[in-house]
C-alpha cells in the first residue's frame, strides 16, 4: 500500500489535523462556509490517515512515533495498535458526522460565537486522537487534560448562570479527577518503575510483581475514578451537569469522544498498565466489576425519572460506559471483548440518540419527553432511528448493542460471575423501561392538551437528518457484520 | 575578550545606571533605549558565560583585581548560576522592553533615576548569583534590597508603609545573614565559599554548635529574605502596591534569586551530607514548605485583588522551591532548580500580563478581566499559558518542574509534600478558572444590578479590541512561548545544565 | 568562681553584642512607634559591627598599619598587627547601614506625610478606612 | 504578643550566649579569623600595594569589589531618598532658586564661624583622603568630611544659600561620579588586558612598578569614594532636611 516510513507520519498528521484547522478556522470567522470548509477537510484528512492506518494494522503491524523527549526517561510518543485503532476508527468517522450535523444545528438556531464553537471542537478531536494513539500514560495524559479544556468552552457555550454552573461542575470534576489522582498515580508508578511506556500485551502490565500490593490498589482506584470523564458513579455528577451544552457537543463530546476517552484511558490503563495478571492477582477484577454494576443499576434507575430527554440519555450513557468497564474488569477474554466493541457500539448508538434529540429541539424547541407525545408522526426518519438506536441500547438483535450483550454474558459465563448476569439482565430491564416509552409515546401517544401537530412542525433539516440516518444505518451494520470492528477488538485479546 | 564575559554581567547594568543619572537632560526615550541596550548587553555576556561553561563543563573562575582567592573576590559561574543568571538577564529585558509605557506612566518625571533603580536591582540580583564571596554576596544582597526599596516605595500612597515593613523586615533578613557569615568567619577564618567548603568539611567544624548557630542564621535570613511561610507576611502588600514595571521586574525575580542563595549555600558552602546528616531539620523544612504551599495558594484564593492574588501564589511557589531543595534527592533538587527557572518565567509572564490588563482597564479587581478575550485578546491567552504553567497543564514547563517535585518527594517518602503539591495546584486551579469564567461570561453575580444592559442571555458583553501597546506584547509573548519552550525542551535544560549542579551525595 | 571569671571576661565581646543585638532586634519586632523600629534597627545593625571588629582584636597587636624601622625596612609580622580584614568588612556594613537608615527615614517622612502619624495601629487604622 | 515576642527572643539569646561559649576566646591570636586569611594580608599587602595601612589596601584592592558596590550603596541610598521624597521637578526650582533673598538674621557668630571653620573641614578632608595609605583615612572618611563641611554650611546659612553653592543636579552628578570614576577605573583595567579592577594594569600607563601601579589605583579609586560620600551626605541632607521640597530646612 504505503511505504513504511508513511506509516510513521500518518499518526502524527492524524492527530495534529484538526490542530493545524484551528488557526484556519479562527482567521475565516467572518466566512462561514470558508471556514466549514476547513473543518471538512480537516475531518477528511483525519479520517483518511486512520482509515490508512486500520489497513497496516490489520496486517499485524504497530507503528510507534517518539514526538518530544522531554525528561531523560520521558517521551511524548505516538503508538498505534488495534485497540488505539477502534477507538480511532469511530472518533475520526463520528467526527466527519457530527460535523455535518453541528453546521445544521448552529445554522439554524443561529447560535453565537460559532468560530470558538468550530475551533473547540477541532481541537477536542485533535486530543481524543491523540488519547486513541498515545505511547504512553504522559501522553495520554496530556491530551487527556487538553480534551478538558478544549471542551470547556463547548460546555459553557451559552454563557449563562446554568452553562457556568454546569461548566464549572464539568471542570471541576475533570480536572479534580486527573491532577488530584491520576497525576500522582501516575508520577508514582513512574517512580516505582521508571518508565510509563504501555507494555506490549494486556497480561503482563509494567508494575513490577514485587510492588507492595496496598500501594497497587491505591493506584488502581486513583485511576479508576481520576479519569473521570469514565463516568463511574460517584465522579458522574459533572455528566448531566453538562448537558446545557449544545446538542451537538452532547452527541459527540458527551456520547463519544469525552466519555469515550475517559472509558479509553481507563482500559488502557487496566490492561496495558497493571495487566490482567496482577489485576487477577489482586482481585481488582472483581472488585472493580461490582463498583461498575452499581453504576449501571444506578444510573438506569436515575434515568426513569427524567423527564428532560437530554437528561435521560445522559444517565443512560453513564449506565452504558459501566458496561465497557464491566466487560474489561471480568477479565475474561469474550467480556473483554464484548466491552471493547461496546465503544463503538455505543458511539454510534447514542449518537444517534443525541442527534435526534438535537433534531427534535430544532424543530419542536421541546426538551421534554412529556411534550413529546405524538411527534414521531411528523417526524418519522428521527424518530425512527431514534427507535432503532434505542433498540441497540437496549439489545435486541440485530442491532449493534445485541452483540456487546452477548460476549458480556459469554464473559460473564466464563468468568463465573451469575451476579454479573443478573445485573445485566435487570438492567437490559430497565433500558427497555426508560427506551421504549419515549419512541412508543411520540408514534402513539397524543400531544399534549392544546397543541395540534400540523404545519407549525417538520422534520429538522436536511442536514441534520442525513447524519442521524447514517449514525442509525451504522449501527444496524455493525449488527450485522460486527466483523469489522471486532476483527481489531480480537488483536488486542490474543 | 570572551573569558571577560563573566565580569560584564556585573558592571553593564551598573556602568548604565551610573551613566543613566548623567543622560537626564537626552529625555525619557534615551533613557529606555539606554536600559534595553544595556540589558540585552547583560543578556548577552549571560549567554556568552553560559556557554563557557558548557564548553569547559566545568565552572568558570573570574578573580577580581587579579588576586587570587580566598584572599580575593571572585566570581564564580556554574552551570547553575549561568542558567539563572541567564534567567534574570532575559527578565530584566523583558521588563525593560515592557516598561516603555508603564514606567513613564508611573514616573512622570525622574524616569532616569527610577531606571537608574532598575539597573541596579539587576545588577545586585546578577552580582549575587555571580559571586563566589559570602559578604561580597551580603554587600550585593543590600544593594538590590535598598534599591527594590526605593522602586517599591515608587508606588505611593500605601506603598511607603508596605514597603517600610519590607525595609524592616528585610534588614533583619540581611542582618541575619551577615550575622551567620560573622560566625561562619570566627570558626574559620575565610570568606571564600570554595575555600569553606574545603574548611567546613573537617570533621570539627561538622560537629561545631557554633557553625550549626552560623547556618542557621544564614538559612533563617534567606528564608526571611525569600518569604517562606511563615516568614512572608512582607511580601504580598510589597509588591503588590508597587508600580506595575516595579512589580513585574521585583516580584519574579527577587525570590527566585533568594532560593538560588539558599541552594548555594546548602549545597555549595555546606554540603549535602552537611545538611541531611547534621542538621536533620528536612522534616521540618518540608512541613513548612507543604504548609506554605498550601496556604499561599488558600490565601491567594481569597484575594480580591489581581496583583495580590499573584503575590500570594509566589508564597506558594516558594513553598514547592524549598521542599524540593530539602528532599535530599537528585529529582527534589532538580525539580526545585527547573522550578526556579520555570517560576521566573512564569510569574513574569503573569505580573505582566496582569499588568497590561490593569494598564487598559485601570481595574485592578477581577472585574478587570471581563470581556477580556475580546477586548484583549493576545494578553488574555499569555494569561491562559501563564495560569495554565502555574496550575502544571503540560506541555507547559510548569507540569515538569512539578512532575520532578513530586516525583522526588514518592522517593523521598514525603507524602505530606506530594498531597501539598496537588491540593496547591488544584487551588491555583480555581483561582484561574474563576478569572477565566469572569472573562467568559462576564460578571454574572454583578449583572443584576444593571438589568438594563443585560438584554437577552448574557452572551458576552460586546467590548471594542483594545489590545495593549506593543511594547508590552512582546515581551508578554515571548515569555508565554519561553514558558511553552522551556517545557518541551526540559530535557535538554535538565541534561546540559541542572544535571551538572546536582550535589554530590544523590 | 575562679574559672567563671576568666570565661566571663574571654567571651565578654561575644555576649555584650549578643545582648545588644537582642534588645535591637526586640525594638524592631514589639515597637509600635515606627521612629523606635529604625532605632532598634540602628542597634540591631550596631551590635553586628562589633560583633565583628571583636574578631579582629589580636592580642598583643597594634593597628592593622605597619610600622617601619629606622632603615625604613616595614616590620612585616603577623602577629604584630590586627586582622584588617574585620575592619574592611565593616567599614562597608556601616555604610550600607547607613544607606538603609536614610532610606528607612526617607519612607518615614512619607508615611507621616500619607498617614498623618507614625505609630504603627493607627496607621493600620488608617489603611482600614 | 509583645510578651511573647520578648520571651521568644530571650529564649534564643540564652542559646546564642551559651553557645558563644565555643567560640574562640576574645582576642586569641590563634583563632582562625587570625591565622587563616589575615596573615597573608598582612605580611603580602605591603608588598604587593605600597600601601602601608592594610585596611585601605584590603578595602581598595583586594576587596575593591566590594567597595566598588559599596560606592553604589551609597549612591544607591542617595538616589532612592531623592527618587522618594523630592517633589518638584529640580530643573524648573534651580532657575528661580538664585534670585530668592537670603535670610537675614542675627547668626553672625555662626556665619563667622562657619566661615573659618569650613575651608579648614575641606582641606582636613583631602587631606584624610589622600593620606589613607598611610594613616587611618581613605575616601570614605574624607568624604563624610567634605559633606559635613556642606552640611555645616547649610546649617549656619540656610539650606536655600547652600543650593546656589552646590546645586542638586551637581550633587547628584557627583553622586554618581565619584562611583562611575571607581567603576571606570575598574574598566580601563580590564580594557588594559588585565582582569576588572587589576590596578597592576596601570603600570603601563603611568610608568611604574605595579606595586606602585596598585598604588595609585587605590588612590584613584579612594577619590572616586571620597566624591560620591561627599556629595551624597549633601544629597541625604537636602532631601532629609527640607522633606523634599527644598523650600524650607533646617
Amino acid at each position: 500500500m504505503f511505504s513504511p516510513s508513511f506509516y510513521q507520519i500518518a499518526p502524527v498528521i492524524a492527530v495534529c489535523a484538526s490542530l493545524a484547522a484551528v488557526p484556519l478556522i479562527a482567521l475565516s470567522g467572518s466566512r462561514p462556509n470558508l471556514r466549514e470548509f476547513w473543518t471538512f477537510l480537516a475531518a477528511g484528512v483525519k479520517f483518511a490517515m486512520v482509515f490508512a492506518l486500520a489497513g497496516w494494522v490489520l496486517a499485524g503491524n504497530v507503528v510507534e512515533v517518539e514526538l518530544i523527549r522531554v525528561l531523560p526517561e520521558l517521551s511524548i510518543a505516538l503508538r498505534v495498535d488495534s485497540f488505539g485503532m477502534v477507538f480511532a476508527l469511530v472518533s475520526s468517522f463520528l467526527w466527519m458526522v457530527a460535523a455535518t450535523y453541528t453546521i445544521g444545528y448552529m445554522r439554524k438556531l443561529n447560535e453565537h460565537a460559532q468560530t470558538r464553537f468550530m475551533v473547540c471542537f477541532a481541537l477536542s478531536l485533535c486530543a481524543a486522537i491523540g488519547v486513541a494513539f498515545s505511547a504512553n500514560l504522559l501522553t495520554m495524559y496530556i491530551f487527556y487534560e487538553m480534551l478538558s479544556l478544549s471542551t470547556y468552552p463547548l460546555v459553557a457555550h451559552h454563557q449563562d448562570k446554568e452553562g457556568r454552573a454546569g461548566a464549572r461542575k464539568y471542570l471541576a470534576f475533570l480536572l479534580g479527577g486527573s491532577v488530584g489522582l491520576v497525576l500522582p498515580a501516575m508520577i508514582v508508578i513512574f517512580a516505582i518503575t521508571g518508565t510509563v511506556n504501555f507494555a506490549d500485551n494486556i497480561n503482563s502490565g509494567i508494575i513490577p510483581a514485587d510492588t507492595g500490593s496496598t500501594l497497587v490498589v491505591i493506584l488502581f482506584f486513583a485511576c479508576l475514578f481520576g479519569f473521570a470523564k469514565n463516568g463511574i458513579m460517584p465522579m458522574h455528577a459533572w455528566l448531566p451537569g453538562a448537558m446545557v451544552a449544545p446538542t451537538p457537543v452532547s452527541a459527540l463530546l458527551h456520547a463519544v469522544a469525552v466519555v469515550k476517552v475517559g472509558v479509553f484511558c481507563t482500559i488502557r490503563v487496566m490492561l496495558y498498565v497493571f495487566g490482567i495478571d496482577l489485576m487477577d492477582d489482586l482481585n481488582l477484577g472483581v472488585i472493580t466489576a461490582y463498583i461498575v454494576s452499581f453504576t449501571i443499576v444506578t444510573a438506569s434507575i436515575i434515568a426513569l425519572t427524567k423527564d428532560n430527554l437530554k437528561a435521560r440519555l445522559a444517565y443512560s450513557t453513564i449506565s452504558q460506559l459501566s458496561y465497557i468497564i464491566l466487560g474489561v474488569a471480568l477479565l475474561a477474554p469474550a467480556a473483554i471483548e464484548g466491552g471493547i466493541i461496546h465503544i463503538a457500539n455505543h458511539a454510534f448508538s447514542k449518537i444517534t440518540l443525541f442527534f435526534c434529540a438535537g433534531a427534535i429541539y430544532v424543530a419542536t424547541h421541546k426538551k421534554n419527553i412529556s411534550e413529546m407525545g405524538g411527534l414521531g408522526r411528523v417526524m418519522p426518519f428521527t424518530f425512527g432511528a431514534f427507535a432503532v438506536a434505542s433498540l441497540s441500547m437496549i439489545g435486541v438483535p440485530p442491532v449493534a448493542g445485541f452483540i456487546t450483550k452477548w460476549y458480556l454474558l459469554v464473559g460473564a459465563l466464563d468468568a463465573g460471575q451469575l451476579g454479573i448476569i443478573l445485573v445485566l439482565l435487570a438492567s437490559t430491564l430497565l433500558n427497555v423501561a426508560y427506551f421504549a416509552p419515549i419512541t412508543y409515546h411520540a408514534f402513539f401517544g397524543k400531544p399534549p392538551a392544546g397543541e395540534v401537530h400540523g404545519g407549525g412542525i417538520k422534520e429538522a433539516p436536511l442536514i441534520m437528518v442525513l447524519p442521524i440516518l447514517l449514525a442509525a444505518t451504522i449501527s444496524v451494520i455493525l449488527g450485522f457484520y460486527p466483523d469489522i470492528m471486532m476483527q481489531f477488538v480480537k488483536m488486542v485479546t490474543s | 575578550m570572551i573569558d571577560q564575559a563573566p565580569v560584564f554581567i556585573v558592571i553593564i547594568p551598573l556602568l548604565a545606571a551610573l551613566l543613566l543619572v548623567f543622560a537626564t537632560p537626552l529625555g525619557p526615550r534615551f533613557a529606555y533605549g539606554m536600559l534595553v541596550t544595556a540589558l540585552a548587553a547583560t543578556l548577552a555576556a549571560a549567554l556568552a558565560t553560559l556557554n563557557l561553561v558548557v564548553a569547559a563543563n566545568q565552572a568558570v573562575h573570574y578573580r577580581m583585581g587579579d588576586w587570587l582567592p580566598p584572599h580575593g573576590i571572585e566570581l564564580v559561574i556554574d552551570h547553575l548560576s549561568g542558567v539563572v543568571l541567564v534567567l534574570v538577564a532575559g527578565c530584566a529585558l523583558l521588563t525593560a522592553i515592557y516598561s516603555l509605557r508603564t514606567a513613564e506612566q508611573d514616573n512622570p518625571d525622574r524616569l532616569n533615576q527610577y531606571y537608574s533603580l532598575f539597573a541596579l536591582l539587576v545588577t545586585g540580583l546578577l552580582g549575587m548569583v555571580a559571586s563566589g564571596d559570602l559578604f561580597n554576596l551580603y554587600v550585593l544582597l543590600e544593594i538590590s534590597a535598598l534599591s527594590s526599596y526605593g522602586l517599591l516605595a515608587r508606588g505611593g500612597g500605601q506603598a511607603y508603609y508596605a514597603t517600610f515593613k519590607y525595609l524592616i523586615v528585610g534588614t533583619i533578613g540581611a542582618c541575619f545573614y551577615l550575622l551567620g557569615v560573622g560566625y561562619i568567619y570566627i570558626m574559620t577564618g575565610s570568606l571564600n565559599m570554595a575555600d569553606l567548603a574545603v574548611i567546613l568539611s573537617r570533621p570539627e567544624l561538622q560537629e561545631s554548635v557554633s557553625v550549626k548557630i552560623g547556618f542557621t542564621l544564614i538559612i533563617l535570613g534567606i528564608w526571611i529574605k525569600m518569604a517562606l511561610f511563615p516568614l512572608h507576611a512582607w511580601l504580598p502588600n510589597a509588591y503588590s502596591k508597587a508600580g506595575t514595571t516595579t512589580a513585574c521586574l521585583v516580584a519574579p525575580l527577587m525570590t527566585k534569586v533568594s532560593v538560588y542563595i539558599m541552594l548555594r549555600m546548602m549545597f555549595t558552602v555546606f554540603s549535602a551530607d552537611y545538611i541531611f546528616n547534621q542538621i536533620a531539620w528536612s522534616e521540618l523544612v518540608i512541613y513548612l514548605a507543604s504548609a506554605a504551599a498550601v496556604v499561599g495558594m488558600l490565601a491567594a484564593l481569597a484575594q480580591r485583588d489581581l496583583r495580590k492574588m499573584l503575590t500570594y501564589i509566589i508564597v506558594a511557589e516558594i513553598g514547592y522551591m524549598t521542599g524540593g531543595a530539602w528532599l535530599a534527592n537528585a529529582a527534589g533538587f532538580t525539580g526545585t532548580t527547573y522550578h526556579i527557572l520555570a517560576d521566573g518565567l512564569m510569574t513574569l509572564c503573569l505580573f505582566m500580563a496582569v499588568g497590561a490588563i490593569i494598564y487598559r482597564t485601570g481595574e485592578t479587581t477581577k472585574a478587570a478581566m471581563v470581556g477580556i478575550f475580546q477586548k484583549m485578546p493576545i494578553t488574555a491567552v499569555v494569561l491562559v499559558i501563564g495560569a495554565a504553567s502555574i496550575i502544571g497543564v503540560p506541555p507547559t514547563c510548569g507540569f515538569f518542574s512539578k512532575w520532578y517535585l513530586i516525583q522526588g518527594a514518592a522517593q523521598a517518602g514525603a507524602w505530606v509534600f506530594v498531597a501539598a503539591l496537588l491540593i496547591a495546584s488544584l487551588v491555583a486551579a480555581v483561582i484561574f478558572f474563576r478569572l477565566l469564567e469572569v472573562a467568559f461570561f462576564g460578571d454574572l453575580d454583578a449583572a443584576p444590578a444593571a438589568p438594563e444592559d443585560g438584554h437577552g442571555q448574557g452572551h458576552g458583553p460586546a467590548v471594542a479590541r483594545a489590545e495593549a501597546p506593543l511594547s508590552m506584547l512582546i515581551p508578554m509573548m515571548i515569555s508565554a512561548a519561553g514558558l511553552i519552550v522551556l517545557g518541551i525542551y526540559t530535557r535538554e535544560v535538565v541534561s546540559y545544565f541542572i544535571s551538572w549542579s546536582i550535589p554530590a551525595g544523590f | 568562681m575562679d574559672e567563671l571569671f576568666p570565661f566571663i571576661i574571654a567571651k565578654y565581646n561575644y555576649w555584650a553584642s549578643l545582648i545588644l543585638l537582642f534588645i535591637g532586634l526586640y525594638g524592631m519586632i514589639a515597637k509600635n512607634n515606627l521612629m523606635k523600629k529604625i532605632i532598634g534597627m540602628i542597634i540591631f545593625q550596631t551590635a553586628i559591627l562589633l560583633f565583628y571588629v571583636s574578631i579582629g582584636v589580636k592580642q598583643g597587636a597594634s593597628v592593622p598599619i605597619l610600622f617601619f624601622s629606622e632603615d625604613h625596612q616595614p616590620l612585616l609580622e603577623a602577629s604584630a598587627y590586627a586582622n584588617p580584614l574585620p575592619h574592611v568588612l565593616m567599614l562597608t556594613a556601616i555604610v550600607v547601614g547607613v544607606g538603609t537608615l536614610g532610606v528607612a527615614l526617607a519612607i518615614l517622612q512619607k508615611i507621616q506625610r500619607v498617614h498623618g502619624t507614625i505609630e504603627e495601629d493607627e496607621i493600620l487604622e488608617d489603611m482600614r478606612q | 504578643m509583645k510578651q511573647l515576642t520578648l520571651i521568644i527572643l530571650a529564649a534564643c539569646a540564652l542559646i546564642m550566649l551559651v553557645a558563644a561559649s565555643e567560640l574562640p576566646d576574645w582576642a586569641d591570636p590563634a583563632s582562625p579569623a587570625s591565622s587563616h586569611l589575615s596573615p597573608g594580608f598582612i605580611e603580602q599587602a605591603y608588598e604587593a600595594t605600597h600601601t602601608p595601612n592594610m585596611v585601605t589596601a584590603v578595602l581598595a584592592d583586594y576587596r575593591s569589589y566590594d567597595t566598588m558596590f559599596e560606592t553604589v550603596v551609597v549612591f544607591l541610598a542617595a538616589l532612592i531618598i531623592m527618587i522618594i521624597l523630592r517633589r518638584t521637578p529640580h530643573r524648573r526650582f534651580c532657575k528661580i532658586l538664585p534670585q530668592r533673598p537670603q535670610r537675614k538674621g542675627s547668626d553672625t557668630v555662626l556665619k563667622g564661624a562657619a566661615q573659618m571653620i569650613i575651608p579648614v573641614m575641606q582641606i582636613f578632608a583631602l587631606y584624610v583622603l589622600g593620606h589613607g595609605h598611610y594613616s587611618p583615612g581613605g575616601g570614605f572618611q574624607g568624604g563624610v568630611i567634605f559633606g559635613a563641611s556642606f552640611i555645616l554650611l547649610a546649617l549656619c546659612y540656610n539650606l536655600r544659600f547652600t543650593l546656589t553653592r552646590f546645586r542638586e543636579r551637581l550633587v547628584l552628578l557627583c553622586c554618581a561620579g565619584g562611583a562611575l570614576l571607581y567603576a571606570g577605573i575598574g574598566a580601563l583595567c580590564l580594557s588594559l588586558g588585565w582582569n576588572f579592577l587589576g590596578y597592576a594594569a596601570l603600570a603601563e600607563i603611568l610608568g611604574v612598578s605595579e606595586a606602585m601601579a596598585r598604588s595609585h589605583g587605590i588612590l584613584a579609586v579612594e577619590v572616586g569614594v571620597g566624591i560620591t560620600v561627599m556629595a551624597v551626605m549633601v544629597s541625604i541632607y537636602y532631601d532629609l532636611a527640607s522633606g523634599g521640597d527644598m523650600y524650607e530646612g533646617l
